[in-house]
């Protein structure tokens, strides 16, 4: 089968349990177990290519130019590991059918757990670094999710958080790492990479990337310091625990060193620091799992422990050493994977794994006593059992090795941990199984049914075999072993029996028994003393570290995103500065062009008069309504400077702009206080000052340079001037360029307008439905209010100038393409008579008379502006392209028809339109309850009260 | 000459006025206009990504106006490919935004929806500076009304803040255009191009100037630090949908970046040497890192989600601001699955806000529908961090092999790096918060009835873009090879200005402008 | 002396009076030392001052041989606006009492303005 | 003898004068008010006083274009003054 | 000419500057208000000023001013009237909604904010 | 017939208003002007008249041209005098006043128009109406005799708008 399928199944066949799973739990468990079968099976079908020592590849371009392709490469090791991973999960999955309860999600659990398994045969079948890191951090992932499986146990939250936290940690390291090996390489194939180990040991990036390698594989593999994560990762469910903690993920570190072994190792970085890692690892794993209560947190540590041990021996980058890290692999793959799940029996049975509360199991549980003996006793390095044969080859190398000079350091320190190692088996042994049955179980214990036995029978079964007849596995691990060293090294004679003679490693191992044995008889006085023992408390430490990340990110990020737009202002503006005064001081500057223009008073006393009010506004702002007074001074001292400088066009825009913005700020003014308060301090106020006189300066120092300055060549609007009337038909180029040249940006202008006009449409009818109505409708005024709310003389002025000014408006629309004026302008002139007959006579009463859809003027703008666009179509020309004719009807002049002019009529439309529905939304908020419409258009009148009114019964049948 | 490349930006710039025009009332009406004219779009904008996939470039004279006298549309691979993203994003958002029922919380949402397509489309679109300027008002202002849809304290209050940072944005938009209209002459980008190469060595503060504050309004609009603090209230307070839209917004600061500053103003050129090659870089790791530390800090789902977005753009920004081919290469990947992952992000948001009455990141009574909402937001989460196996993944990897050969390589990789660490104990905190940690054992709460509850139609439409998410990772070397394509053209603009600058329009000859 | 010239020196005149006009409105606004004192300046004399520059300007387009009207146009809307903005700003001053109180009206209650509506 | 050009040179110029002047004393009012009546006639006498340097600025400039300029001011300014005016005397100006 | 003309955009930048960081919505719109008339005129000074020349084509006239400038000022004032009314609708929607016209949130009105 | 007129015409004053508004805004007469600004000054009334809804009795146009002859006078006087008065008469000379004009107007068309005169001309400013519309408020500027100001007010301009508004 092809590799890629082997790979691809676990994924696919994720979906299903979860699909299975209103079908029932045989069928989630049977469907998870048929994948991981098959995908078994297909691993098996490639063993006799393995076997004959040949690689097998596949190969899926994925992304290329990135050099990250589905390459998959199957050789000893490779096929080890992933024998082990689907081999151990068919077991796993059979237990885990058994173990798991009624209230458990099974299809989650299965789906995740095909999840795993197939990341984890991704890893090891990877021939592509970054490929192998994208598995590399799902099996990460997929084990947060089963460490977290029961979400009510608080311990499940924290340990999947820790694991992922740790193991993420190592992963996002070893991308550095993998990426300098692809970078020295020029590739990341694995294949590639593992035959240049010259050029990489030669790099200067060698130790960067094998400390950010190793910080993966120590990550992954618990080894010290991070060996903390794992002890609790064991909140998982058992199965999760023999599978992930035990056979699977944590041998993922391991996998990796031996598969980097042969670029990586033998040089004194690598064997420093794997060897002193694993060997501390070792020592202090096997001593805490000593002290452990817990059933699985013994395992754990003890597991802990045994990678260390394998840690160790690929350190020593010897090819010895490597052979005897394979063979204790698969050594403890059975031993472990069998204790977990024995001890998943003892808690499922007993509901309890508190090995203080247990013991005398030995005669309720006689199965699972005897798996878990020898499983225990394999561990514990009992010959004729598979742990022992590796053990005594770690001796045996141990024997071989100095580390930091010295020749002793190693064997005694393996000899330590050898020794614990015994105890703790013992313990497990011991303070389970033997001893009197006690009766005060949890629950009364017995042997489970076969679906939860049999699996780690199995593996006890193996445990025996290879303990007593070694040469059975001697190739294979031979296989494993050559893959794993390449042909950096050459593997010695076959060294995998029982029986070597009166070697060191024999004694160091009698001593660790002995030892082991020792320690059990002092065991309460130990325990006394190990439990007075201040040590740090892993967790503990690492819950403080993340509670302080956090604590830390709050302070870093809730002050400076503490919702003080000031502040934002402030920074940004800031920034502005910096960076234009940084351009500016790393640029060149050379001698004006332009000459001065000289000013006469006028502008001097304009400027004067803009000074004063800008002055004038800054210092009494806080008067809110003279701040409008002085604002609008400012607009008219503007818009005369427009004047002044030839832009008739923007100062008539800039004046009535001016006016419709003061109505509506004062409409605005009318709901809010007509005083601002002090409230900043004068330190506060001077540094705002300093910030704003750095801007002004700015601003100021940049224009006065480029009016000093030409363009670096001619400027565009060149070719507007001289074509303008030739190309655009009118003589006021400035309209021109507005509706012709650039008139798409008039397009997105009135819909810039028209989308405001909405925007303040949406909003007032979503306070006018919210919970702001009420307070509307009962709003106090804030300022006693003088009678007569509509004057004779406004409403009179405004029955005569209102047709007028609409008159003018039409005016200044029908010229707006060759004198100043045009649709904006237009528009607004029409927007502020309907604005005098809002005050004159009220909003009520103007609008109950002439109730104009002002969206649908809005719309009705934008789209007559489009079509006139679209219009051009029609003649094959690009959008918005004008066309004009002159045509000549008596009585009238000649007279221009131009598309630009219906362009500009939606312009007038939705500027029409805009400010009117804006206006109206503003007033609407302002309606009060007590107010009844207005029934007359002025208040006073006195020509009402002699003949009755007739046109008003008129006008209200027309309404 | 064909008119499909306007239509991107004229299609719903009349669907919009239509609607409020006809049917303003019926929200029915409202809801199919709004699909069908955004399922056209997808369909056009698959045709110009068709049309220009070989490397051709369209070209569209408005008015019939030649550059750089008019305003001409400009589309090749990069501008169509982000019309494509835009298009695409939002048919789902509007799925959803009816399928949540949004739409009907205040008015005329789906005109502004309309609306605010129109600019982001346009602003990818022209090749006109200042018609660029226009299009960031059209997509501002629409988005100032998405963003205050349905109303609320709140989100007036951060509604405020919004416009106002958005307005200085605005403002320096225009100091920007001012200050290079003095100093060349022109607005077109192509003929700016060109011009700024005539720019000699005795006077260069004028376009150092211009240049580096253009860079600040798209870096507003890219969030990227400290011009970022706009994002996160806002974002968070915008209704779901919208922000979801909203991830797209950010990009158009990304987009123009590399389009000014690949084209106009590209690291090579002397006269602006020693500025963006100096302050993005950094700019973007430290928005990257304030991003990311943000979403450990966050109390609040939404707020967290935010933080996210700035990360992810301070990641894009990294890549971009390496200025090489492959870089920007990556970055353009980055960008698609950074919208993706974000929008989903946003949607994913309101179900736990709807299922659960908070988004307060503390315990609380277990929420309803959990499952579902789960797993997505744990699909969302791994892409935003950056986790295998999707995008974000492989986007991440895409930046880090690019950033190799740069001088500040080692700061690259460990902001990155870390910052991706710091996210996943982020999102895993809050995950864990959200969806395990429960109080006591008590029945799920029932959602209060004021939240109507998703209908599987607002499932479906956070299915569809996790559907696109997994194309963008299954079809990633398809994808990447394009992207790289299109960050090569860049480089070499040679095409595009013959065909802007020298192709005449109405009473022009090109050989006269020059 | 042409006609076109006799038209400049009208012009002439015209700008110096109408400036005086302005300057004299002006200085009334500043001089009073009461609200309602001070509208009379600005709101006539200055209105007469625009007036005289507007003749001005119609003497001057005469001058140059191309006549021009429009500018009474500008000068009927100032004659007819000029008395309501003044209506207005008396009522703010008789409003916010700071003006002398008005005596009461012969035949009616009270001014307009102070009838103040009662449940405001 | 002074030409009648000269003469009206020197008009205009006192004319620009003496409007800059009229503005810089309105000012004056609107600053040191006291009454808010009393800004809103400073504010109204400016405006008119700037349609009058609009018009002196058309003839010294000799440009015709700024009449449409002019015609806005003196038709439309007048509406400030009375929102205004309104604001003060009911709050709400278009109730 | 020019001195007075590019001091009055730097006057109104200071200024809306400095408004623009007060405390209340407000004087920050004014404050963006004052920043609107700088960059406008700014924008407008980048066709450099010409005094006496408008660009209406015009058979007696020599020269023009840029007409250019001018039409992006007009785009820029319409496009920030829109902007200043809907800044001021928001601005004033919050107001009514929490009777607090500041621009920044409050601390202690933060924890009793209630989101539909 | 009449009905039509009406219709068409619902202010014929403003329509001829509006046509000479036109023409004067062309700044310069053709026929077509006149034309077109009599058409504008039929269509704009037809819009607006729906604020108007009150026809004023028709005005006597003879009548009004004097006036304004008359007013436009008064105002040239009334100027030289306040400009005198500013110039001259200190503040602690000043002797302003109220008085108090009541109306026989009765038309609100009329008694704006009035007050506007007196805000034009001589040292008034008209500055309230009585909350029934039956006096006039005014301002002196500086009088000895208030009186005489008022029986001026109405005999030279209430009397002729009397005559006008019959
Ligand atoms: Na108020
Ligand atoms: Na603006």
């Amino acid at each position: 089968m092809s590799l890629l399928l082997v790979v691809a199944l676990p994924f696919f066949g994720a979906l299903l349990p979860g699909v299975m799973n209103s079908a029932g739990r045989a069928a989630c468990a049977g469907v998870t177990f048929t994948v991981s079968l098959i995908a078994f099976i297909g691993l098996l079908t490639n063993l006799p290519t393995v076997l004959a020592g040949e690689v097998v590849t596949a190969r899926v371009e994925w992304i290329p130019a990135l050099g990250l392709n589905f390459t998959l490469m199957l050789d000893g090791l490779g096929f080890f590991f992933a024998f082990l991973i689907l081999g151990i999960g068919l077991l796993i999955i059979t237990y885990g059918r058994h173990y798991l309860s009624r209230d458990d999600n099974m299809g989650e659990f299965f789906t995740y757990l095909l999840l795993f398994q197939g990341a984890m045969v991704g890893i090891v079948l990877s021939d592509n670094v970054l490929l192998l890191l994208v598995f590399w951090e799902l099996t990460s992932l997929s084990s947060f999710l089963l460490i977290g499986y029961w979400k009510h146990l608080p311990e499940g939250r924290q340990g999947a958080r820790m694991a992922l936290a740790v193991t993420g940690m190592g992963g996002l390291a070893m991308i550095g790492g993998m990426l300098i090996l692809g970078q020295i390489v020029g590739s990341y194939d694995l294949s590639v990479i593992l035959q240049n180990r010259a050029l990489i040991q030669a790099d200067p990036l060698y130790v960067p990337a094998l400390i950010l390698i190793l910080l993966g594989c120590f990550t992954k593999s618990a080894q010290f310091p991070f060996h903390f994560w794992l002890p609790h990762a064991m909140a998982a469910p058992t199965p999760v625990s023999a599978y992930l903690h035990s056979a699977t993920m944590v041998k993922a570190g391991i996998f990796l060193m031996a598969r980097m072994w042969p670029v990586l190792s033998g040089t004194p970085e690598w064997f420093v620091i794997v060897t002193t890692a694993g060997l501390i690892t070792m020592v202090l794993g096997a001593v805490i799992a000593l002290f452990k209560h817990d059933l699985k947190a013994l395992l754990a540590f003890s597991t802990v422990s045994h990678l260390g041990l394998i840690t160790m021996l690929l350190g020593t980058g010897t090819a010895f050493g490597a052979m005897a890290a394979v063979f204790h692999i698969l050594n403890h793959a059975t031993f472990k994977a069998a204790l977990f799940m024995s001890a998943g029996i003892v808690d499922h049975e007993a509901h309890t794994r508190d090995i203080r509360r247990l013991g005398g199991l030995r005669r309720l549980m006689p199965v699972t006593f005897g798996i878990a003996t020898l499983a225990a006793l394999s561990m514990a390095g009992i010959p004729f059992l598979n742990g022992f044969l590796s053990k005594e080859m770690m001796l045996e190398e141990a024997t071989h090795t100095m580390l930091f000079g010295s020749e002793w350091l190693v064997p005694v320190l393996a000899t330590v941990g050898s020794l614990f190692s015994a105890a703790y088996c013992f313990r497990f042994i011991g303070h389970t199984f033997l001893g009197p049955v006690r009766d005060d179980y949890p629950h009364k214990p017995h042997d489970p049914g076969a679906g939860m036995w049999v699996p780690p029978a199995i593996l006890v079964t193996l445990v025996v075999v290879i303990g007593v007849a070694p040469f059975l596995v001697q190739d294979f691990v031979f296989l494993v072993a050559k893959a794993v060293i390449g042909d950096v090294a050459m593997l010695e004679v076959k060294y995998i029996k029982i029986w070597h003679g009166l070697v060191p490693a024999l004694y160091m191992s009698i001593i660790a028994v002995v030892g082991g044995l020792a320690l059990m008889l002092i065991y309460k006085p130990l325990l006394k003393v190990w439990e007075t023992t201040p040590r740090p408390e892993a967790k503990v430490i690492f819950e403080a570290i993340v509670e302080a990340a956090a604590r830390m990110a709050q302070s870093i990020i809730h002050p400076l995103h503490n919702g003080s737009f000031t502040r934002y202002a402030m920074i940004g503006l800031v920034a502005m500065i910096a960076a234009g005064y940084h351009a500016w001081t790393t640029g060149t500057v050379a001698e004006p062009v332009r000459e001065l223009q000289a000013a006469g008073a006028v502008p001097i006393a304009g400027w004067g008069m803009l000074v004063a009010a800008t002055a004038g506004l800054v210092l009494l702002h806080r008067n809110r309504l003279l701040a409008l007074i002085l604002i609008g001074i400012v607009g008219l001292m503007v818009s005369i400077g427009f004047v002044y400088l030839s832009a008739p066009d923007l100062a008539m825009t800039q004046f009535t702009v001016e006016v419709v913005t003061i109505i509506l700020l004062l409409l605005a003014l009318n709901f809010l206080p007509n005083q601002t308060p002090v409230e900043s301090t004068v330190l506060r106020r001077i540094r705002d000052a300093a910030v704003a006189v750095a801007g002004g300066l700015a601003t100021f120092a940049l224009a006065y340079h480029y009016m000093l300055r030409e363009a670096v060549t001619t400027p565009i609007s060149e070719f507007h001037l001289a074509n303008s009337y030739k190309g655009g038909g009118g003589t006021n180029v400035v309209n021109v360029i507005l509706v012709d040249f650039r008139g798409f940006d008039t397009y997105g202008e009135i819909i810039v307008l028209g989308i405001a006009a909405l925007l303040i449409y949406a909003l007032t009818e979503s306070l006018l439905n919210g919970p702001v109505r009420r307070r509307l409708l009962n709003r106090v005024p804030d300022q006693p209010r003088a009678g007569d709310m509509h004057p004779m003389m406004m409403v009179v002025l405004t029955r005569v100038i209102m047709p007028v000014v609409l008159l003018v408006g039409f005016y200044i629309f029908l010229r707006g393409h060759n004198e100043p004026g045009g649709g904006f302008i237009a528009g607004l002139i029409v927007s502020i008579a309907v604005v005098m007959q809002y005050m004159a006579s009220g909003f009520a009463w103007t609008s109950a008379r002439l109730r104009y859809p002002y969206h649908g003027v809005i719309g009705a703008g934008v789209l007559v502006a489009g079509f006139t666009g679209i219009g051009s179509w029609f003649v094959a020309q690009p959008f918005l392209t004008s066309a004009f004719t002159y045509v000549r009807i008596p009585p009238f002049d000649k007279f221009e028809l131009a598309t630009a002019a219906l362009f500009d009529l939606g312009v007038f439309l939705a500027v029409v339109g805009a400010v009117m529905l804006s206006l109206e939304s503003f007033s609407r908020l302002a309606r009060r309850a007590d107010m009844p419409d207005a029934e007359f258009p002025m208040d006073i009148d006195p020509s009402r009260s002699d003949p009755p009114p007739v046109q008003t019964a008129e006008l209200k049948e027309g309404n | 000459m064909t008119h499909w490349i306007i239509l991107p930006i004229v299609l719903p710039a009349l669907l919009a006025p239509f609607m409020v025009l006809t049917a303003r009332h019926h929200i029915g009406i409202q809801r199919v206009f709004s699909l069908a004219g955004i399922v056209g779009l997808i369909a056009l904008s698959i045709g110009l990504v068709w049309q220009v996939s070989d490397g051709s470039v369209i070209y569209y004279r408005l008015s019939d106006w030649a550059a750089p006298f008019g305003i001409v549309i400009v589309g090749d691979r990069l501008s169509t490919l982000m019309v494509l993203l835009t298009s695409v994003l939002a048919l789902f958002v509007l799925l959803y935004a009816i399928g949540s029922k949004w739409d009907e919380r205040g008015r005329h949402f789906h005109a502004l929806f309309q609306f605010q397509l129109m600019g982001i489309l346009g602003a990818f679109l022209t090749g006109d500076l200042f018609n660029l300027f226009v299009f960031f008002e059209v997509l501002l202002i629409a988005s100032y009304g998405l963003m205050i849809h349905a109303g609320g304290n709140a989100r007036l209050r951060a509604g405020v803040q919004y416009v106002l940072f958005n307005l200085i944005g605005s403002t320096l938009f225009l100091f920007a255009l001012g200050s290079i209209y003095a100093e060349t002459g022109t607005l077109n980008m192509a003929d700016l191009a060109q011009r700024v190469t005539l720019i000699g060595a005795e006077e260069t503060v004028g376009i150092r100037i211009a240049a580096v504050l253009l860079l600040l309004v798209f870096a507003i609009k890219a969030a990227l630090v400290p011009l970022h603090f706009w994002l996160p209230s806002s974002y968070a307070e915008a209704p779901a949908p919208v922000a979801a839209l909203f991830a797209i917004m950010t990009k158009v600061g990304a987009y123009a970046i590399i389009r000014v500053y690949t084209m106009i103003f590209p690291p090579e050129l002397e006269v602006t040497s020693g500025m963006h090659d100096l302050w993005l870089l950094p700019a973007a790791l430290v928005s990257l890192a304030i991003g990311m530390i943000g979403v450990l800090a966050a109390r609040k789902l939404d707020r967290l989600v935010a933080f996210s977005i700035i990360g992810s753009m301070g990641m894009v920004m990294v890549a971009i601001s390496l200025f090489t081919p492959s870089s920007i290469g990556a970055a353009l990947y980055y960008i698609v699955h950074s919208t993706l992952a974000g929008a989903i992000l946003f949607l994913i948001t309101d179900l736990v806000r709807t299922g659960r009455g908070t988004l307060d990141l503390t315990a609380q009574p277990p929420m309803m529908g959990t499952h579902m909402t789960a797993g997505m937001f744990f699909a969302g989460a791994i892409a935003m961090a950056g986790l295998p196996p999707l995008s974000g993944f492989l986007g991440k990897l895409m930046v880090l092999d690019a950033a190799y050969s740069d001088d500040l390589v080692v700061w690259v990789w460990a902001i990155v790096l870390s910052s991706s660490l710091i996210s996943v104990v982020g999102f895993a905190r809050a995950g864990s918060i959200v969806f395990w940690k429960a109080l006591g054992t008590q029945a799920t709460v029932e959602p209060a009835t004021d939240l109507s509850r998703p209908s599987a139609l607002a499932y479906a439409a956070i299915g569809g873009l996790f559907a696109l998410l997994v194309a963008h990772t299954v079809f990633a070397g398809t994808v990447h090879s394009y992207t790289t394509e299109i960050a090569e053209e860049l480089f070499d603009h040679e095409s595009y200005f013959s065909l802007v600058l020298d192709t005449p329009g109405k009473l022009s000859n090109p050989k006269e402008a020059h | 002396m042409t006609l076109s010239m006799l038209a400049t020196l009208g012009a002439a005149l015209s700008l110096l009076i109408g400036s005086g006009f302005v300057i004299v409105g002006v200085i009334g606004l500043l001089k009073f030392n009461d609200p309602m004192t001070r509208l009379h300046a600005p709101t006539k004399v200055g209105t007469l001052g625009i007036g005289m520059l507007l003749l001005a300007s119609i003497l001057n387009a005469m001058a140059a041989g191309d006549p021009s009207m429009h500018e009474l146009l500008i000068m009927a809307f100032l004659f007819v606006t000029a008395p309501v903005s003044a209506n207005f700003i008396a009522k703010v001053s008789i409003h916010k009492r700071t003006c002398e109180a008005p005596p009461k009206p012969l035949k009616d209650g009270t001014w307009s303005t102070l009838d103040a509506p009662k449940d405001e | 003898m002074m030409s009648i050009e000269g003469f009206f040179d020197i008009a205009l110029i006192i004319a620009l004068v003496a409007l800059a002047t009229g503005q810089i004393l309105s000012m004056v009012r609107l600053v040191i008010g006291p009454t808010t009546g009393d800004r809103i006639l400073a504010l109204d006498t400016m405006v008119i006083n700037a349609l009058g340097l609009i018009i002196v600025l058309g003839i010294h400039q000799g440009v015709k274009v700024y009449f449409e300029v002019a015609l806005l001011v003196a038709m439309l300014g007048f509406v400030s003054t009375v929102a205004l005016a309104r604001f003060l005397l009911r709050g709400d100006i278009i109730e | 000419m020019e001195l007075i003309v590019a001091s009055a955009i730097g006057v109104l930048t200071a200024a809306g500057i400095y408004l623009v960081l007060r405390l209340r919505t407000f004087p920050v719109i004014l404050g963006m208000s004052l920043l609107t008339y700088a960059v406008n005129v700014f924008l407008f000074a980048s066709g450099r000023l010409t005094i006496g020349a408008p660009p209406i084509l015009d058979d007696a006239a020599i020269t023009y001013t840029d007409p250019l400038p001018q039409a992006l000022v007009l785009t820029a004032i319409v496009i920030s009237f829109g902007m200043t009314a809907v800044v001021v609708m928001i601005g004033l929607g919050a107001y009514l909604g929490s009777d607090d016209d500041h621009v920044d949130d409050q601390p202690e009105s933060d924890a009793s904010e209630e989101r539909p | 017939m009449a009905r039509a007129y009406r219709w068409l015409f619902p202010h014929p004053f403003l329509t001829l208003l509006l046509a000479a508004v036109w023409v004067m805004l062309q700044n310069q007469i053709s026929a077509g002007m006149v034309v077109f600004g009599l058409i504008l000054g039929t269509i704009i009334p037809q819009i607006t008249s729906v604020w108007w809804p009150d026809r004023p009795k028709s005005i006597r146009l003879g009548k009004m041209f004097s006036y304004v002859i008359v007013v436009l006078w008064d105002i040239i006087v009334a100027n030289l005098q306040v400009a005198w008065i500013v110039l001259s008469v200190p503040n602690a000379r000043l002797k302003p006043a109220w008085i108090v004009v009541p109306l026989e107007l009765k038309q609100p068309e009329a008694i704006t128009v009035l007050a506007g005169t007196i805000t034009l001309t001589p040292g008034t400013v008209s500055a309230d109406l009585s909350n029934e519309g039956h006096s006039l408020l005014v301002h002196v500027l500086h009088t000895d005799d208030p009186d005489a100001v008022r029986d001026d007010i109405k005999n030279r301009y209430e009397r002729r708008l009397l005559e006008i508004f019959a």
